[in-house]
């Protein structure tokens, strides 16, 4: 079990420090400066100024010095400061955490909540009306385009139902995550109905689901002790990849709402050229990926003894 | 003496498997000191249960698993030292599988044809006469020639499998388990196609299989595997009629016999299962399973010694075995 | 999904047919020229006879727009996936054709390139190219190749053990032969739904990217940008982005029927492999 | 109108972006910033919307010398910082002396630079600025460089008056303290900023809120939602909402609009040769029906520009007419030119609805008749600063800041300014040179304006860009909302501390 | 009591596909008495797993029974109801499939999935049906069962998950086991043991052995009365003993002339196999007639157009040719 972690962790390593110089190096070539994009509609800057900030920023030092630097800042957790706050990227992070965490978990409760069952219950009587339902639905669901969906479900539940606030974090409560969660959670959970209901079908077909059928098992348990957590088995892997990469493609969501999270940061430094900022939020959107996959494999060796003891 | 076909010496494949991260590196002997030699025109049978090394025996002789150690000589010449190409056109393979071992994407004419150009002959003519005269060979029409794989029937590509592995007129076709795939009534034709190619052609074959049966019609000499090594060699008669290997005895006594043929009796069966040739037993591997088994054996490893001219055997009882 | 037969390939070949077919035959069944027709006298009017599909801000007919909508959101989709299917195969296949260190660094930017959400790699190339088709058939073409990679590598390494590479290497075939002859014909049909696929899902890119401010360069439109730009104008001139939705639900619709469809055909065993 | 009542919440919207830049105010110039700005802090000088006027905010009178150079301030004597202390001259000193902090580059600076003395604190060579003077804690001396108000320096919310021993404590951007009406409550990155009344406001009575909500929302599309659901209290309007509130009949009663001080244009670059010629630039005019593109496209969100100077400038003419649509005219000027056959032209454009792609698209026809080809080149936003600066352009569709301080921002085709200064199309004729030196040198307010007018009037003949519009800017606000401010340097940018809601405000 | 144990009369099995709907097993007819051992025997895909399914009421779709009677100790069992096939599988009649890696539970542990067999029977609860389960393993010779009993599937060699297999199988003594080519994917000499076990608890236990293999030479070892099936249909049935010595269907003499057998040359010296021309018809592409009839070496034109009719043979025997001879 330990080794397994110890495992995990290491492979996690330089997949990081990839991420890191990649990151790095793509936004060292980013045309306009972060400077230029602090004048807005006519505020201009004093070019004399643009050039201290440059100095300041250490914008002038030769790559190879840049990215050395940045990389032993990162590795004693420092992500740099901000161009545009002039602030720790951590502290500007820091905050984006717990509503990007809390918008990416909503998400995956509604897309495992609602797509699993929908896929468990397809798969059981395939053909049927649920199955064609709720596969159509799926398919559908994956050939939505994310702004508009949310902008659809924005019209219908808070300006014409009037059920939910349309917008904004609120005080953190239930209300205004509803609407995002589901826009987010849509595509994975029409990606995960798909994947259960194929998971179920294999599992069903398996031989081992055959020999629990002539023991005498009733349908009911042959199902529920032998079928579910094999499908499990296979379910997991897409619930974590799914997982993983919610918090990147949460941008949209969260420029949409007006969600504080970590997507909204990005797409915003992005746009002022805050590269320290936007490096920052890559890194934590890979981190997220690179922890929920760990955690997945965790899951796995907690779930499936083959790999628990190979 | 003429210099044998192929010559293994002390010939060994090991896998390391495992990660270092995950319960560490291991090593599986799959082969482990195999020396063997193959006359031309002779069939050596090759028996042994699943996981013995059979197959990865017959890689290592085509150089699709590099050996650990070892030689290897064709034609009395260092493997190492003749051209890939030269090694094609003398020893070749018929693969257990008839379903996966044709290109589904390939016609039965190309399979045959671009080996051909591959080894330089480029005249059509040529190349379409060598074809066909393939496939009336190994007994299929003319015309199933721009046929893909999926049109025929395992017996069918099992006939295309020999068609290309004697395509390029090798001198040694090792055969791997060549029917034990196929339909039971389909397996007489592919053993008398195979026995008639030989002889027609001159070849050599490696006949490997675990049916005893097959290996005691077709061969001439017969090797017994247990574990990656050789437990005993001999003619075919020496090794049916008079095994002194228990194992050998053991496998013959697991074969069903409806005649009631009384040659090995039942206390020759062998208890238990194969150990894993991860962690082989020591000394003798089969002593686990041995009705012979006594103290030296589990810690003396037996060699191959000469039970009789040509006739060897790695017991330390070889001698001494009851009848 | 497993609609009744092979309907869902029968759907999705239509819609996607229709979808080709008017961008092949734009310049042809154009009402209007898409970009000089502008003319603000005809602004914004809503659908009918005259313009089937309405007028945008600038007097410019919609459904003119659409057709050549087709195009570059098309040429997004299948260029992108091409070059996807470039690095993906290229990669997956000699890796696990040759494995060793080859393979071990492959793997390693798989890995890495799964780890980084494709829409955020592909923001972040974007910004550094800045809006255009070209960025943007790069930005998609460059950041979601793991899942052939990966597809391709697997199928590889177990084609790798199957007879007939192994009787190719053995008869005398020089490795870029088997991959070419042996290996590729036989990978390619999981290769292709999975490409199909993802060219839904760079349709679908291209329209976040757009909404975020990265999208497609003028004059001619993109649905994805066309939607985009039309979202404030969802109450006052709701067709000028029920068009374009329509266009992308259905185009997209069409090519995940089409992919699993062809899955159905091509791919028989995997249901669960790609997600 | 009744007596404003106390209490209540406001929900403001900083709709420019999805957060804020910074709540330490010499730090960001972003107008998104300055909206929560103008609750917390206060500048020496204020800009009166009733009146278009700067009006002294922190102090009560200043006197100039005769030579305009040297200005005396009494400073208020009721100004408390929100830790409960008062402010004194010396907090002002301090203030402008951190924005002139060489190192840190404050954007304020090119303000507090009028100020003799401050350069050589911002090279480093001096500590203090010579040209401030505190002869008590509440009179305060000012020697300036040029003769002008400095009230067109000292309202910008960058020259906030901060008090330093708040901004020296390390967590200063997250608890900011100031002098405005309402006190730092809470900040949700990416989401709000809260505020509370702040009790010890010099102004009597006010504020009246007990609580502010300034709410980020980026997205237009939403913003409408949300306002429509009655969940903020102000929203800024597109041209596309603009007409969809105008026509709704309840919607319609809470539009506040006003010209804002921004020229929309599009700078010919004369490096490009056929700019350089004056007749094309005016064929150029003539040949965009402005008024049409203002009407449908721009749905009236705008005001036909004449020439540089905005509305609420004095100094703009208003004897003077628009170009008119003559593309008869501007064929002919072309083959005057030379450019019979029309030549083609890379227009460089953002994507912005309003000064942006959208009118590019609609202008491109209209060129194409007198023969001109444009041809777009779409450049992000924040691209398109770099890109003027560095005139790497024959033609830029943009929005320039054009007041409130007209020489200033007349100043940007003297000749001799830079084009990285302001001078972007780098415009050079003597008659405005001398116009524009001749208004420095006066310290007659009328006489200034007067030249400045003729100023504008030369660019009007020159025509180095087509003049668009100038911004009509929209404010969307909810019946319970009152007191608001037509703002012409940016609508957002309220003195909430007039702001009062009513009853029927649905928020607690 | 008296009768057979088991008693299928006239089985047909319909395989329905979106072409058509084929019959996968037609006219099958075999009774098997109590304790005895039976053998089916016959080529890939002639339709002995789906005769044994059908015993099982195990049929899934495209599968369906289409006709005919299964008798279990007098009784119809063929339209039983799912409660009662519930009762009548893994009690009375119990099955041990052929690839014992999959079918197993990969995530149960083995002796879980022993012990579920009391619970759902016997009504025993977990703790004493795991003890029940212990000694189960240790019947069918597992070394140490108290270890095993926790370990899962992927831990134990094939032949090991066979015995656990038998172990499910036997646990509740039923009447009936069929063994659907239980040792196919085992090596030789594991498969010479778990016969023994195997006939060894069955004797022990007078359990009824539906003995299904290609192999004739296993069965005949085993079984005392076998049957050859080919292409869906029995064609013929004898004692062990006859069926070799005298085989009468010229499908059976095929199979038995055409393999070589171990200690065949020693005998007689290197012969020529005797070949069976042809291929296994596939389910789609039956000939009309006799099924055998493209293949036979003795064919004549009734074979051609008239399906044969059974024809009894001494002691049970039948066989389905019309030049039986
Ligand atoms: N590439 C490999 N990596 C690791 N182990 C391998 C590899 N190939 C074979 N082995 C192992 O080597 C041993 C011998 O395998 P091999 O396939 O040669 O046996 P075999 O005698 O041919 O068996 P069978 O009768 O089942 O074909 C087995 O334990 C097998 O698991
Ligand atoms: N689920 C199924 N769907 C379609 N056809 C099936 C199914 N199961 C069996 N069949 C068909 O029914 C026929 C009989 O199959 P069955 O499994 O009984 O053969 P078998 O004699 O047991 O062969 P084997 O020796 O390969 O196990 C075959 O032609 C097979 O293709
Ligand atoms: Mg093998
Ligand atoms: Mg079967």
């Amino acid at each position: 079990m330990l080794i397994v972690i110890a495992r995990r962790i290491a492979n996690v390593v330089p997949t990081l420090a990839a991420v890191i110089a990649l990151i790095f190096l793509l936004f060292s070539v980013l045309p306009g400066s972060f400077i230029s994009g602090m004048s807005e509609e006519g505020r201009t800057i004093d070019p004399a100024v643009m050039e201290r900030m440059r100095k300041e920023m250490g914008l002038d030092d030769p790559l190879p010095t840049r990215f050395a630097k940045y990389v032993t800042h990162v590795a004693t957790g420092d992500l740099g400061t901000s161009f545009r706050t002039r602030e720790p990227v951590t502290t500007l992070i820091g905050p984006r955490i717990w509503p990007s965490l809390k918008l990416v978990f909503a998400a995956m409760t509604f897309a495992i909540g609602v797509g699993v069952t929908l896929g468990f219950f397809a798969a059981l009587k395939p053909g049927s009306l649920i199955d064609t339902f709720s596969m159509v639905g799926a398919i559908s669901g994956l050939s939505l385009s994310q702004f508009w969906f949310g902008l659809m479900l924005m019209y219908l539940f808070a300006l014409k139902l009037q059920w939910l606030p349309s917008f904004g974090y609120g005080d953190g409560g239930l209300t205004h995550i509803i609407l995002p969660a589901v826009a987010l959670g849509v595509g994975p959970m029409a990606l995960l109905a798909r994947t259960t209901r194929a998971a179920v079908l294999d599992v069903l077909n398996a031989d081992f689901v055959r020999t629990a059928r002539s023991k005498g098992m009733s349908e009911r348990r042959v199902v529920t002790w032998h079928v579910l957590r094999n499908a499990l088995v296979l379910v997991v892997t897409i619930v974590g990849l799914q997982f993983g990469s919610l918090m990147g493609q949460a941008v949209v969501v969260e420029k949409l709402f007006a969600w504080p999270g970590i997507g909204s940061l990005m797409v915003d430094s992005v746009f002022q050229r805050d590269m320290p900022a936007v490096q920052g939020c890559i890194l934590m959107i890979v981190l997220f990926f690179l922890v929920i996959n760990t955690l997945v494999d965790l899951a796995y060796v907690a779930i499936d003894p083959r790999i628990r003891y190979s | 003496m003429a210099e044998p076909l192929l010559k293994l010496d002390d010939l060994a494949v090991h896998f390391q498997v495992g990660s270092a991260l995950a319960g560490g590196v291991k090593t599986l002997k799959a082969v482990d000191g195999v020396t063997l030699d193959v006359k031309a025109g002779e069939c050596l049978g090759l028996v042994g249960e699943s996981g013995c090394g059979k197959s990865t025996l017959a890689l290592a002789i085509m150089g699709l698993v590099p050996p650990t150690r070892g030689r290897l000589a064709l034609e009395g010449h260092d493997i190492k030292t003749v051209d890939r190409m030269a090694t094609a056109r003398t020893v070749q393979m018929v693969f257990q599988d008839p379903y996966a071992s044709l290109n589904p994407r390939q016609t039965v004419r190309r399979t045959l044809a671009d080996p051909l150009r591959i080894h330089g002959i480029t005249d059509k003519a040529e190349v379409e006469s060598r074809v066909a005269d393939m496939m009336a060979k190994v007994g299929l029409r003319a015309e199933q020639a721009d046929r893909y794989p999926h049109e025929f029937s395992g017996g069918q590509r099992q006939r295309i499998g020999i068609a290309r592995a004697l395509i390029l007129k090798p001198k040694l076709v090792i055969c791997d388990e060549p029917v034990s795939a196929l339909d039971v009534s389909i397996r007489a034709q592919i053993i008398n196609l195979l026995l008639d190619l030989k002889d027609e052609m001159g070849l050599s074959y490696i006949m490997i299989s675990h049916d005893l049966g097959v290996v005691e019609h077709v061969s001439d000499r017969v090797a017994v595997m247990y574990l990656g090594r050789i437990v005993e060699r001999g003619s075919w008669q020496e090794i049916f009629e008079d095994p002194r290997h228990p194992y050998t005895r053991a496998l013959i006594a697991a074969i069903p016999d409806p005649f009631h043929r009384a040659a090995v009796t039942a206390k020759a069966k062998a208890k238990g299962e194969i150990a894993s040739a991860l962690n082989p037993p020591s000394g003798c591997h089969f002593h686990p399973r041995c009705p012979l088994k006594a103290d030296r054996c589990v810690t003396e490893v037996p060699l191959l010694e000469a039970v009789s001219e040509g006739h060897v055997a790695a017991c330390h009882f070889r001698d001494a075995l009851p009848t | 999904m497993k609609l009744k037969g092979g309907s869902s390939l029968w759907i999705g070949g239509v819609l996607v047919g229709i979808a080709v077919a008017a961008a092949i035959a734009a310049p042809i069944i154009q009402l209007t020229d898409p970009v000089l027709d502008a003319n603000l006298m005809n602004a914004e009017i809503p659908p009918g006879a005259d313009f089937p599909f309405g007028t945008d801000a600038q007097g410019r007919d919609i459904y003119s727009r659409i057709v050549h909508g087709a195009r570059i959101s098309l040429t997004v989709g299948i260029v992108s996936q091409i070059c996807n299917s470039l690095i993906g195969v290229t990669l997956g296949l000699t890796a696990g054709y040759w494995g060793g260190w080859w393979d071990d660094l492959v793997s390693g930017l798989t890995n890495l390139m799964l780890a980084i959400p494709s829409l955020v790699f592909a923001l972040a190339i974007m910004a550094i190219l800045g809006p255009g088709l070209f960025s943007l058939v790069i930005a998609l073409g460059l950041t979601s190749w793991s899942y052939s990679c990966r597809i391709a590598r697997a199928q590889v390494l177990s084609l790798k053990s199957q007879g007939y590479v192994q009787a190719a290497r053995i008869l005398g075939y020089g490795d870029l032969r088997i991959m070419f002859t042996q290996v590729l014909p036989n990978i390619l049909g999981p290769l292709i739904v999975i490409a199909t696929l993802g060219m839904g899902g760079a349709i679908l890119s291209e329209a976040a990217l757009s909404f975020l401010g990265l999208g497609i360069r003028p004059p001619y439109p993109s649905w994805g940008s066309m939607l985009s730009e039309a979202r404030d104008q969802i109450t006052t001139a709701p067709w000028l982005s029920v068009f374009p939705g329509l266009a992308i639900f259905l185009t997209v619709l069409g090519l995940n029927l089409l992919g699993d469809g062809l899955r159905d055909i091509l791919d028989p065993q995997s249901t669960t492999r790609r997600a | 109108q009744t007596t404003p009542r106390k209490g209540g919440t406001i929900r403001m919207t900083a709709p420019y972006a999805a957060s804020f830049g910074s709540l330490d105010f010499h730090t960001t110039p972003r107008a998104q910033d300055e909206i929560v700005g103008k609750s917390l802090n206060r500048t020496l000088y204020n800009f009166d919307s009733s009146t278009n006027k700067l009006v002294l905010e922190l102090a009560t009178s200043v006197t100039a010398s005769p030579d305009g150079l040297v200005h005396t301030f009494k400073l208020r004597q009721d100004a408390y910082f929100h830790n409960g202390r008062k402010m004194t001259a010396d907090d002002i000193i301090w203030s402008y002396t951190r924005i002139m902090d060489g190192a840190k580059a404050y954007p304020g600076a090119r303000y507090v630079r009028l100020i003799k003395g401050a350069i050589d604190v911002e090279k480093g060579t001096a500590k203090e600025i010579s040209g401030l003077k505190k002869i008590d804690d509440f009179t305060l001396e000012m020697t300036i460089t040029d003769i002008t108000d400095p009230g067109f320096y000292f309202f910008d919310g960058t020259t906030a008056i901060l008090p330093k021993e708040e901004v020296e404590k390390p967590n200063f951007a997250n608890n900011p303290v100031g002098l405005g009406p309402f006190k730092f409550k809470e900040h949700i990155p990416g989401s709000r900023v809260v505020l509370e009344r702040f009790d010890k406001f010099y102004k009597p009575g006010k504020p009246y809120a007990d609580r502010i909500v300034v709410q980020l929302m980026a997205e237009a599309a939403a913003r409408d939602v949300a306002f429509r659901n009655k969940e903020i209290d102000t929203s800024i309007l597109g041209p596309a909402q603009y007409v969809a509130y105008r026509a709704d009949p309840e919607l319609s009663k809470g539009i506040l609009e006003v010209a804002e001080m921004f020229t929309r244009s599009m700078r010919m670059n004369p490096e490009f040769k056929p700019f350089a010629d004056k007749r094309v630039r005016q064929a150029i005019n003539y040949a965009i029906d402005t008024d049409l593109i203002i009407k449908r496209l721009v749905k009236d969100k705008a005001y036909r520009a004449t020439s540089w100077l905005p509305l609420s400038s004095p100094s703009f003419d208003k004897a003077v007419k628009p170009y008119a649509y003559d593309p008869e005219k501007a064929k002919k000027l072309l083959a005057d030119a030379g450019y019979a056959n029309g030549f083609e032209f890379e227009w460089t454009t953002s994507q912005n609805e309003s000064w942006g792609l959208p009118i590019v698209e609609a202008v491109i026809p209209m060129l194409a008749k007198v023969g001109i080809k444009a041809k777009p080149k779409l450049i992000e936003t924040t691209v398109l600063t770099d890109v003027i600066i560095k005139g790497d352009f024959q033609a830029v569709i943009s929005s320039s800041l054009t007041g409130p301080d007209s020489l200033a921002q007349l100043r940007c085709f003297y000749s001799k300014t830079p084009r990285s200064a302001c001078n972007y199309v780098t415009f050079n004729n003597p008659a405005f040179d001398k116009l524009l030196d001749d208004a420095g040198q006066t310290t007659d307010a009328a006489k200034r304006v007067d030249l400045l007018r003729q100023a504008n009037n030369i660019l009007y003949e020159e025509a180095p860009v087509w003049f668009f519009n100038y911004n009509k800017a929209v404010l969307a606000y909810q019946p319970w909302i009152h007191g608001l401010q037509a703002n012409p340097t940016e609508i957002t940018h309220q003195y909430t501390e007039d702001l009062w809601v009513d009853e029927k405000s649905p928020a607690k | 009591m008296s009768g057979p144990l088991l008693r299928v009369e006239d089985l047909h099995i319909a395989l329905k596909t979106e072409a058509a709907t084929y019959n996968a097993v037609e006219k099958v007819s075999f009774e098997i008495g109590r304790g005895e051992a039976f053998g089916l025997v016959g080529e890939s895909g002639c339709g002995k797993s789906i005769t044994a399914l059908s015993v099982m009421g195990l049929l899934r779709r495209p599968l369906s029974l289409s006709g005919g009677r299964i008798i279990l100790d007098n009784e119809e069992i063929q339209d039983a109801s799912v409660a009662e096939w519930r009762r009548l599988r893994g009690k009375r009649i119990a099955m041990i499939f052929q690839e014992p890696m999959t079918a197993l539970n990969p995530l149960s542990p083995v002796g879980r999935q022993i012990a579920e067999m009391f619970v759902l029977h016997q009504g025993a609860n977990w703790n004493e049906a795991m003890d029940r389960a212990e000694d189960a393993l240790r019947q069918v010779q597992v070394p140490s069962p108290e270890r095993r009993i926790k370990d899962f599937p992927h831990q134990l060699s094939g032949g090991m998950r066979q015995r656990v297999m038998i172990a499910i199988a036997l646990a509740c003594s039923p009447e009936l086991l069929i063994a659907d080519e239980p040792t196919t994917a085992l090596d030789v000499t594991v498969q010479a043991e778990i016969i023994d076990l195997m006939a060894e608890l069955c004797a022990a236990k007078g359990t009824a052995i539906l003995m299904i293999s290609h192999d004739l030479g296993l069965v005949a070892n085993m079984c005392r009365r076998v049957a050859v099936m080919y292409a869906g249909r029995i064609v013929e049935q004898q004692d062990a003993d006859a069926i070799f010595a005298a085989p009468r269907h010229p499908y059976t003499q095929g199979l038995i002339n055409s393999l070589p057998r171990l200690g065949e040359r020693s005998r007689r010296g290197r012969q020529r196999l005797q070949e069976i021309t042809g291929v296994v018809p596939s389910i789609a592409g039956y000939p009309s007639g006799c099924r055998f009839n493209p293949r036979c070496a003795a064919v004549t034109d009734i074979c051609r157009s008239v399906s044969p009719e059974i024809t009894p043979l001494p002691a049970d025997g039948l066989v389905r040719c019309h030049h039986h001879g």
